[in-house]
């Protein structure tokens, strides 16, 4: 037993709309689950197109997670810690692929690094083929999933405030020391809930992979875009699919969070 | 052949062609040894743009002609298209037909939910075209992007009729019941098929086309409902 | 390395400057919102002044003119440590990490550096906690390891504010003991509130209030004769300003202050200052008859225990009395008293 | 002239993947403004369907933000204020709307209060009929956005702490007036940031309200519809719509961040 | 409001308890870490403790034992207001409503607590500034608006934490004098690290070390007659402890101290305590020849100044002289003395 400080404890009234909000959001799992044919279930997840679609979405959500985060920490960092005109404007910029339908998104995409795009010319030249591709496809997913790791990073650092980061340059610390000593360290409980967003986020991609990088068995077929094809003529193996890339998330953000339980 | 070792043949078809693309690619493979053929299903103006934009893809079967008509526009077919297929449209309803559906006529009215394509896309275009001809002006509660989208309201029981495919009725099995629908002999779906020019592996596409044209690949869509190419 | 400062803060009404040379310790003394954290705000460069100038051993830190910013060298390329009036210790780190994070970011190696940070723990008692996170530390715990944070960054220049503050009695002596060696062969501002640290710690001080600098001298002398009516009470000591006419300090309400000239003499007219200790006052009920003195009619607005002693605090001075004068007198808050002070023990000089 | 406290700067190299994860979100942005039509962009965006599906997505996505702010604030509160067993997996599986392909959603949503679904008898019993309604669309959205909002303010919850609330206890607040008086104004941002994202997320939804609501212009037809549809036939009027949807989007963020800024 | 608790919080290893009366007002002194803080959490609700109990007037707010927590009222129920070592103003709100936040909580109209929390505000002599938000006040001020706070909530029992930390020396008196006109009426238990708040504020003084109370009894008493010696220390008294053999105390190295036996006689064997004022410590180079006196060789460690004399502490005890003697003595740390006190200057009681 050990001490602990207590919580004020939360008005009761509080608890009806938040079951109300959990029971909204459950109930659907709960409906999916009910479908499952459950007598076929293994042999539906085990397909030969399934577990090579599961086994893309989880390669390249992976690497577009890497992605967001080798791109998207800075341009937190530089939104939230610097000031700059047009900044406002930039920011919600950034956010855009979150409201463009993914579709659109997936188009825009194409129109910049298609055979015919922006820089498609200028890769062909190059021989890059972009479209398409597994890189595609990750391109896709980092498109997506940019500005959930982007605006929960921001308002951490905003939350966390640059008190410690003007201590340690008192201390003689340069900025990529505070960078990485200071800032990184204080904001990791930011940065893993934005890297799990985006990591689920990329887990169900579908509408900008589909139309940018296509959909092929083993190269460009992740799990969202199996279960798409087969809800038209094997319900029951997308409905076992949508379970499974349920399982994979919950692993995956469980396992995220005890890391962030641990640093606390 | 022999000398067909680790290729892989890449063929792009309409999304209503995916259980029978299926067997047919199997086939193909069995034929084949060593050839992995590659589906990739979508709607036939998403596989249109798809290869407009570079796809590697060899083989195209498209479920309309306008579709078609934009490859031969941007001169990517290696021969010319050719008609394997055709398809027409039948009213679907959930098991039990709970609203008494009878015919075409019984869609028309605000007590009925009806669902539709929209007339963007070709069954969309179909159901139109018939509501024109017989005169009986729908009123649906929905009108939807895709074929799934329409089966999926009705299989759940959402909608009380639907207008598809007779492929895509039989496709549904016993989760639908199709209802029969004389004024849809008009209008009639046509899918062709080619193969690319960009393929690089000219022989090979052109195999599978003739696969598909050829006794087998007929006998196949026709077990899924399709009428043959007239 | 000697600093020189002059900086004007519109926005906190602060404008004065002073500087310190090479190995001098100054304190900061005033009262709250004075101005002493603007200060050093500014000299680590955390505050941009409107107008002002920071030059650390020739080295312009910062220069503004004009609205206009020509210096601004960043805090961590000014060689300026600070111990800020809150702690901030790094949550994530451990006491002794916290400490090694100067160490470490002046280039010194892992081991070095928590080397380095254990001695310094050592120095402020905490060295047992070096491994507890700051979040399970006390108030006083914490204060006394980020001391050791600001003592182990090895500055050119150390800035403490207020780093006694929330340490008790038995610490206290020990770490101005720890500060005064270290301060001795480093430049350092150091603010405090407590008259010990000032004499003990500092070479000088200066006595900010209303954000201008009101006297700035050794400590020892501006404690003994102070200027101001805050260095006065912070000394302890009673101040009354006035005019020299006649040989006496004439004050303000017509009441005349007879005392001992120190230093140049005053002409007619000149403000002077006449200062003498509590412990030199006596207090009467009625006005005393006897050899002539200095008389001041009063009301007594505060009686305290001070050590062996009782002081008796008036709307002018204050007197220090005996327990048993005091019980003898019975005064609360309100009496009117007279207070008298034989003129040798009043100190006149020129303000 | 105003005296400000200085940042203690950013190490100059962050400048390099911030500005390539800006270049990255933004040129597909400028692409598809190169491949508007402008000569046919009034017209193209003031057709009657445009209109319909632009005020109906407007009204949905902003019925949606409210009921997400109403049981999304609870939510987080529970989740960042309590301590139960079972509370991770409660957090994953609230993410998940997240995850899952937003057709699945939509499945699920049908599974759930559709006709034929776990609850759609009852309602069906009660009379209410959700499905091709504009309900439906709100319900979509809801579902797809309440993540958004959950996870950004938790994570500011959590970040705040409960120090403050502490003290608010010990002047004699109770629950409900710590809440209002103290949680709320101090996680505000958090707060904004998250009903921006969900707000945002509702505008570009488009896959579960499909599968979901259906589409129909002027009931359930909303502007991510009307570009998916519009993308077949006339893709220069998707390209017009989609970009209508990127500037609504930045007005709205623009706006929100700005009242956000204000209250700092 | 009478008090009573009894807390173990083994994690911090505190184990204490005492009470407090009606209208009384209790002083925590003791070092940091020792636990004052812990207990203030306690009390205030913040903080269950391993096994416990708190009794305000009767009514049991903690009650916990064999790890389970029996009564454990929540802390706005519990009306009593804890100002914290950190003042934690509400950074969104100005300083007045921050003062006005415990008014309203209690039920006061918006207009009614704002004018008694701008009348708190003037009490602490910050009332100029209640528009301000925290983050543009001063330390000191920051602190004077987190005191006032506090007080304006009206509790039942009020816990204050050092509520004189950052204060400046002209606002301290000041604010003892309003803490003592409200502590009057309240019963209060307050923690400090100021000798003068324990004597002003305080009518009995606990003193916690190591987590337990080593002494607890009227203010004056335990600073005139310290049982511990953080007390001692904290009274400015030199306190040494030894067994009563033969008529005076003989200390653990084998010297005896003579001195006045205060109170019930010892024993022989018993263990007692001798205290005695630094004043009357003589200093020497070398050993007096003389009346018989208490002599102690010692070596010195530190040399400071304090008002106007010296303190000369040594490992043992300390020794205040005038300036003059010290100069003629010319001590430094690390010499060795010899000092010696009047046997009548010794106050020897019970342990
Ligand atoms: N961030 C700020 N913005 C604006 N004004 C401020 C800010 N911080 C302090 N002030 C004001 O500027 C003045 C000087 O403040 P400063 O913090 O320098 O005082 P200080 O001398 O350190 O006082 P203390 O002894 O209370 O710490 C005060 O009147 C204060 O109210
Ligand atoms: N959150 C915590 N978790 C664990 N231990 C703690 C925590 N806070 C304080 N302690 C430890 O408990 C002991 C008592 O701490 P407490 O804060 O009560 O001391 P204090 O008497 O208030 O000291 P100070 O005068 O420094 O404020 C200390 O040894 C401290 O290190
Ligand atoms: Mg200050
Ligand atoms: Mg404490």
């Amino acid at each position: 037993m050990t001490t602990r400080a207590r919580t004020t404890g939360l008005p009761g009234w509080i608890f009806v709309p938040a079951t109300l909000g959990a029971v909204f959001v459950l109930l659907p799992l709960v409906a999916i689950i009910a479908r499952v044919d459950w007598a076929n279930f293994v042999p539906l997840i085990t397909s030969e197109s399934s577990r090579a679609a599961l086994w893309l979405s989880l390669r390249t959500s992976t690497v577009s997670t890497v992605l967001c985060v080798l791109l998207g920490v800075p341009m937190a960092v530089v939104l939230a810690r610097t000031e700059f005109r047009g900044q406002g404007v930039l920011r919600s910029l950034v956010l855009l692929p979150l409201v463009l339908p993914p579709v659109v998104g997936g188009l825009a995409l194409l129109y910049t690094f298609g055979r015919r795009g922006l820089l498609g010319e200028t890769f062909s030249a190059w021989g890059i083929e972009i479209a398409f591709s597994a890189a595609a496809v990750v391109m896709a997913q980092t498109f997506v999933s940019m500005p959930f790791l982007v605006v929960s990073l921001e308002g951490a650092l905003r939350t966390a405030g640059e008190r410690y980061e003007v201590v340690a340059a008192t201390l003689g610390a340069g900025p990529t020391t505070v960078f990485r000593r200071v800032t990184l360290p204080l904001v990791l409980p930011g940065l893993l809930s934005g890297a799990v967003l985006a990591f689920a986020r990329a887990l169900g991609e579908f509408g900008a992979t589909v139309t940018f990088a296509g959909s092929l068995q083993g190269t460009t077929q992740t799990l969202p875009s199996l279960i798409y094809q087969q809800r038209v003529t094997d319900p029951d193996a997308a409905v076992a699919l949508a379970l499974v890339l349920v399982v994979v998330a919950v692993v995956v953000i469980g396992f995220a969070r005890q890391g962030r339980g641990s640093t606390r | 052949g022999a000398d067909d070792e680790d290729t892989t043949l890449h063929v792009y078809a309409a999304a209503s062609l995916t259980s029978t693309f299926e067997q047919v690619a199997a086939v193909f493979e069995e034929e084949h040894d060593g050839v992995d053929v590659e589906l990739s299903f979508a709607g036939s103006s998403d596989l249109v743009s798809s290869i407009r934009e570079g796809a590697d893809a060899d083989v195209l079967a498209s479920a309309d002609l306008a579709t078609m008509d934009e490859i031969t526009a941007d001169g990517l077919e290696a021969g010319d298209p050719v008609d394997f297929a055709t398809n027409t449209l039948q009213i679907v309803v959930p098991p039990g037909n709970p609203a008494g559906i009878t015919g075409f006529a019984d869609l028309a009215g605000t007590d009925v939910k009806l669902v539709i394509c929209a007339p963007e896309v070709p069954c969309g275009a179909a159901t139109r075209k018939i509501s024109e001809n017989t005169g009986v002006t729908l009123s649906p509660v929905s009108q939807e992007q895709s074929v799934a989208d329409v089966l999926g309201k009705v299989t759940s029981g959402e909608a009380d009729a639907g207008l598809v495919y007779v492929t895509d009725v039989i496709a549904a099995g016993d989760e639908v019941e199709g209802i029969e629908l004389p004024e849809a002999a008009d209008v009639v779906n046509t899918y062709p098929i080619v193969a690319l020019a960009d393929s690089g592996q000219d022989d090979l596409a052109q195999e599978f086309v003739d696969l598909v044209l050829g006794a087998s690949g007929q006998e196949i869509l026709a077990g899924a409902g399709f009428a043959p190419a007239p | 390395m000697s600093l020189e400062v002059s900086a004007r803060v519109v926005e906190r009404g602060v404008d004065l400057s002073f500087s310190v040379g090479t190995g001098e310790t100054v304190a900061i003394l005033g009262p709250n919102g004075a101005g002493k954290s603007t200060v050093l705000s500014v000299l680590a460069g955390l505050l941009r002044p409107d107008e002002g100038r920071v030059v650390l051993d020739g080295r312009p830190l910062t220069e503004v003119g004009g609205g206009r910013a020509a210096v601004d060298v960043p805090p961590h390329r000014r060689g300026i440590a600070l111990l800020a009036q809150d702690p901030l210790l790094f949550p994530h780190l451990s006491a002794l990490d916290n400490v090694a994070f100067g160490p470490r970011s002046g280039g010194a190696s892992r081991s070095e550096s928590r080397e380095q940070a254990s001695g310094w723990l050592e120095r402020v008692a905490v060295g047992h906690l070096g491994d507890r996170r700051p979040s399970r530390l006390s108030g006083g715990q914490a204060q006394r390891v980020a001391v050791a944070r600001a003592l182990a960054a090895r500055p050119d220049l150390l800035l403490l504010d207020e780093p006694m503050a929330a340490l008790d009695v038995d610490v206290r002596p020990a770490l101005r003991h720890t500060l005064r060696e270290v301060l001795a062969e480093r430049t350092t501002v150091v603010v405090t509130h407590d008259v010990l640290d000032a004499l003990l710690l500092a070479d000088r001080v200066v006595v900010v209030e209303d954000g201008t600098v009101v006297e700035d001298g050794a400590s020892a002398d501006v404690l003994a004769r102070p200027r101001s009516a805050f260095a006065a009470r912070l000394a302890g000591l009673n101040l009354l300003a006035g005019r020299w006419d006649d040989g006496a300090v004439r004050l303000g309400a017509g009441a005349v202050v007879q005392g001992r000239v120190v230093g140049p003499a005053p002409a007619p007219g000149d403000s002077v200052l006449a200062v003498f200790r509590p412990t030199a006052v006596s207090i009467y009920r009625e006005p005393p008859h006897g050899s002539p003195r200095n008389v001041l009619d009063t009301t007594v607005t505060h009686v305290e225990p001070r050590g062996d002693l009782i002081r008796i605090r008036s709307d002018l001075i204050s007197a220090d009395v005996t327990a048993q004068a005091a019980a003898e007198l019975a005064l609360v808050p309100g009496d009117r008293v007279v207070l008298s002070v034989k003129a040798t023990e009043v100190s006149v000089y020129l303000h």
